[in-house]
């Protein structure tokens, strides 16, 4: 129960925090006064409630209303796998890297529909797009998760924390916590890797989405940024573990810690077309993620 | 939750997969009968295993190789519906009298 | 009636009436996620027996390759969201029958037959069973479903892609000749009188 | 109760407005987006206020009413130096020489407390063809493939330049406010997936009239910089003060450091030796330089450039050309034919 608490505080904090940081850092690179950006995303969601959400030509309605609500869930199961403290977590279970390896997939499935279900051509063309980069992505990150259990000889989240006693796996392999930031961005749709509700197709996916279904989808996005640092945190940077703190704090100083790292990129770093992207998620990403499991495995054997 | 029951639902899932692969015209939906069928096989698998059986390392390492045939049955499924649309535009099986060219 | 037992009939009708749907529903891409949930019951219902990563490694299967399915079905369907309702199916009566026979049957064998019972013990190591079984007695087996998928890799991309060794696949390849300059080797490709358009399924 | 602290909340971000830029108004429009009060917006569901700055060309009319349409409730229209059209009521009238912020921010207080009535919709909100009731299913034809499904024809197999497979082919207008393109081009563009597979001026860029030379330059790196999802970036290039050397050093650091450049991919729209990468490097070197003179008469045809090219880069290769270059490389294209559809978003 405590843990269960403790998830849906950590992502209501997470959804304000990532606001305001991409909201500061937004107006920081683009010389507005960063003052006003502290609590300007409270207005923005206060404007965005206060229009109307308009309804396309003939929606997918179903698809239309589930797309944002699962994005949220998602976050919140794959949250769930993260234990808070040794042995606290809402879902306990011996193949937490597994289940959050599903939540990663289903969130293609789930920006496919935002993009199919408003019957629309711009965000079809999103949603598409979306599913051909966020694939590959998901396939780099599952082989770098491999490696993190590898050491833990366990597919449990709790083993991974758990073996990082000695050494983080950040400085154990040297190569999973950047391919797996990939992924971070892939799946919350930011900066380099923002192929889904990219600006030249005007949104992309949520191209057609206003009032409270815009502000939703956005939401959905940031608990879902708040998720995946959180699990980052944990699988690469040992979680919990720390001195003098408490280890939930630590906890969470290392997921803000990796939300800002994520938000400073999405913000500083341009982002390639499409299918130059692609070229280089099979033939570079891909093959740097088997280096990663080959690495992680002869370390484990030492 | 006994064994029986598991296969009852197996049963049906089968069957509907059987209607939807013999009844759909289009590729596509006729391998999701496909699949549905294997979706039962992999129920009936684990079922055994888990209430049958007692559990052996070998039940699973069953429903394992079920879903590799399921993986193989879609990649190649799909590459001969796009090999066969490129050469007949046809994405419907009445679209292939013959198996040549 | 346990709690498990009610989540089991509750998944178990899930699973049938998503499967039911895939075929009555005319949007492809809701018939493609509702196989996905069929699949997704079905996971549920092993993690109720005790298969916890076959439970959950069904499920981030499935959302890959239904997604896929998704992809494929707006890729080749002219009329992907069924907004132009339609029933595209053939021998439909035989198909029914063909499958409330197979539902008959299978039932019927379940019912008549003198199950084994014997249960999973509570706090089996099922996982670890698993890992030993896969890299240990069936090593073979594991390896062998290993190098099929990577022959399928390799079948996918000579099936779909374009260019073939002969030439492009939509113009028909012919090999070249035996020696320099002689005669074909292959039979020469007829040209294709009916290209089958679209324009032919009529509803 | 509620509803009216939302609004009190609401009325104090910055205000989400979407410019229909007329001819010769890249500058005014320019000192607008530098306005920190003032949020453009890139997408007309997003806005509160639709912003008609300078006279729409006549052709134009149709699409700025569809353009409205699309705004969610509550909302209004802003008429920046031209005057309103009849249908609009209440309009809110601004003089060319006169700063639109208080206006705009006085009747977006308004709209929110629901003491400014919303605009009611300029078109009828009819389907475009009525189709239920007839054929077998109702579709409004006969066989699966007949009818008008809400007034779209079927899709229609076609061939592709990407891998030869000749799947159905998707062909829709973008523009003449589309926020990618610059001001007044209006596309019509066949697509096989994501691939162009022809492309169609309907309506040349609108002519960004003498003078505009440094607007002109620091809104297409702007736009070039949202097209890298550099938005930040891009909204410090739009107000960035051309004429304040440091600001402009510092600004051309930061594009050089995001890899904005190296992104473009080699050889991307090569015309007259010079690809898209080359033309958005020269461009971001001339940033601030009144002098500088564009790269003039390319020679060749926009529309020549774009099949073959995946979306993306398609709208990197057309924000690549100044403006002028741009008026240039697609002219009218002479085809009386009347157009269906035109997407404003």
């Amino acid at each position: 129960m405590t843990a269960l608490i403790a998830v849906l505080l950590l992502l209501a904090a997470g959804i304000w925090f990532g606001a305001t940081a991409d909201a500061v850092a937004e107006a920081a690179v683009a010389g507005h006064p960063v003052r006003a950006a502290l609590t300007s995303p409270f207005r923005r969601a206060a404007l965005m409630l206060s229009r109307q959400a308009i309804a396309t030509e003939h929606p997918d309605r179903l698809n239309r209303l589930l797309a944002p609500a699962c994005y949220l869930v998602l976050a919140a199961a794959g949250l769930s796998v993260i234990p808070f403290a040794p042995g606290m977590a809402v879902t306990d279970i011996a193949t937490g890297l597994v289940l959050w390896g599903a939540c990663e997939a289903l969130v293609v499935v789930v920006v496919f529909l935002n993009g199919w279900s408003a019957n629309a051509p711009l965000p079809l063309i999103g949603g598409y797009r979306y599913v051909a980069i966020g694939l590959p992505a998901m396939l780099i990150s599952m082989f770098v998760l491999i490696g993190a259990a590898l050491p833990a000889q366990s597919l449990g989240v709790g083993a991974v924390v758990e073996s990082q006693r000695v050494l983080i796996n950040a400085v154990r392999q040297p190569l999973g916590l950047p391919l797996f930031l990939l992924l971070g961005l892939s799946i919350t749709l930011r900066g380099p890797f923002d192929y889904g509700d990219s600006a030249d197709l005007a949104g992309g996916t949520h191209a057609e989405a206003s009032g409270a279904h815009r502000l939703l989808w956005r939401a959905a996005k940031l608990a879902m940024l708040t998720a995946f640092s959180a699990m980052a945190a944990t699988v690469f940077l040992g979680g919990y573990l720390g001195t003098v703190l408490p280890g939930p704090a630590w906890l969470v100083l290392k997921t803000a810690l990796v939300m800002l790292v994520l938000v400073a990129i999405t913000h500083l770093v341009a982002r390639v077309p499409p299918a130059r992207m692609l070229t280089w998620l099979w033939t570079v990403l891909l093959p740097l993620s088997f280096v990663d499991l080959v690495w992680a495995g002869l370390e484990a054997m030492r | 939750m006994t064994l029986t029951a598991i296969l009852l639902v197996a049963a049906a899932l089968i069957g509907i997969g059987l209607y939807g692969a013999l009844s759909q015209q289009s590729f596509v939906m006729l391998m999701m009968g496909l699949e549905l069928i294997l979706n039962g096989v992999l129920l009936i698998a684990v079922g055994f295993w888990s209430l049958g059986l007692g559990g052996p390392p070998r039940g699973q390492l069953l429903a394992i190789v079920v879903m590799a045939v399921m993986a193989i049955e879609m990649a190649v499924g799909f590459a001969l519906v796009t090999a066969v649309y490129r050469k007949r535009q046809a994405d419907t099986t009445e679209g292939l009298e013959t198996m040549k060219h | 009636m346990t709690l498990s037992d009610i989540a089991f009939w509750l998944f178990s009708a899930g699973a049938v009436w998503t499967a039911w749907r895939v075929f009555r529903t005319d949007s492809m891409v809701r018939a493609s996620f509702a196989l996905m949930l069929s699949f997704f019951c079905v996971a549920a219902i092993l993690l109720l027996l005790s298969a916890p990563y076959l439970g959950i490694a069904t499920i981030f299967m499935m959302a890959v390759e239904m997604m896929v399915m998704a992809l494929f079905m707006v890729m080749f369907m002219m009329n992907p969201a069924g907004l132009n309702p339609m029933m595209m199916v053939h021998q439909h009566k035989v198909s029914i029958g063909a499958g409330v026979a197979a539902f008959a049957g299978l039932g019927a064998a379940a019912l008549l037959t003198d199950l084994p019972h014997h249960a999973v013990a509570a706090g089996k190591p099922v996982i670890r069973d698993l890992g030993t079984e896969l890299l240990g007695g069936s090593m073979l087996i594991f390896e062998t479903a290993g190098i099929t998928l990577l022959a399928t890799m390799v079948a996918t991309v000579v099936l779909s892609s374009r260019s073939g060794r002969f030439g492009a696949a939509d113009e028909g390849s012919r090999p070249p000749g035996l020696e320099p300059g002689g005669k074909p080797a292959g039979r020469a490709p007829e040209r294709d009188s009916d290209h089958s358009h679209h324009a032919e399924h009529g509803g | 109760m509620a509803m009216k602290a939302l609004a009190r909340i609401a009325m104090r971000a910055p205000i989400p407005v979407f410019v229909a830029t007329g001819r010769g108004w890249l500058g005014p429009c320019r000192k607008l987006a530098a306005s920190a009060d003032i949020a453009v917006v890139a997408n007309i569901r997003q806005a509160a206020i639709l912003i008609v700055a300078g006279e729409p060309r006549d052709e134009d009319r149709d699409a700025l009413r569809r353009l409205h349409d699309q705004m969610p409730h509550p909302r209004a229209t802003a008429w920046w130096g031209t005057r309103p059209f009849a249908e609009a009521d209440s309009a809110l009238e601004v003089s060319a020489t006169d700063d639109p912020g208080p206006l705009l921010r006085r009747a977006f207080a308004a709209l929110l407390a629901r003491v400014r009535e919303s605009e009611p919709d300029w078109l009828p909100d009819d389907p475009p063809n009525p189709w239920r009731g007839e054929g077998d299913h109702g579709q409004g034809g006969k066989g699966m493939m007949g009818g008008t499904p809400y007034g779209r024809p079927m899709a229609m197999t076609a061939d592709d330049l990407r891998d030869g497979l000749a799947l159905d082919s998707f062909s829709f207008t973008v523009g003449p406010f589309y926020p990618s393109l610059p001001p007044g081009l209006a596309l019509e563009l066949v697509l096989q997936g994501d691939i162009i597979q022809s492309a169609r001026i309907v309506r040349p860029p609108l002519d960004p009239g003498k003078g505009a030379a440094d607007a002109c330059r620091s809104m297409i790196v702007g736009r070039m910089l949202h097209l890298l999802e550099l938005d930040a970036l891009a909204r410090r290039c739009e107000a960035v003060p051309v004429d304040d050397r440091d600001a402009v050093a510092a600004l051309r650091r930061r594009i050089g450091a995001s890899g904005a450049m190296r992104a473009i991919p080699d050889g991307l729209g090569r015309i007259a030796g010079a690809d898209a990468r080359t033309r958005f490097t020269r461009m971001v070197a001339a940033l601030g330089d009144a002098e500088a003179s564009s790269f003039a008469g390319p020679g060749g045809r926009l529309v020549d450039l774009l099949p073959g090219l995946e979306w993306s880069e398609a709208m990197l290769v057309i924000n690549s050309f100044s403006h002028r270059d741009l008026v240039a490389l697609a002219p009218r294209e002479v085809e009386p034919e009347e157009h269906r559809e035109g997407h404003g978003t």
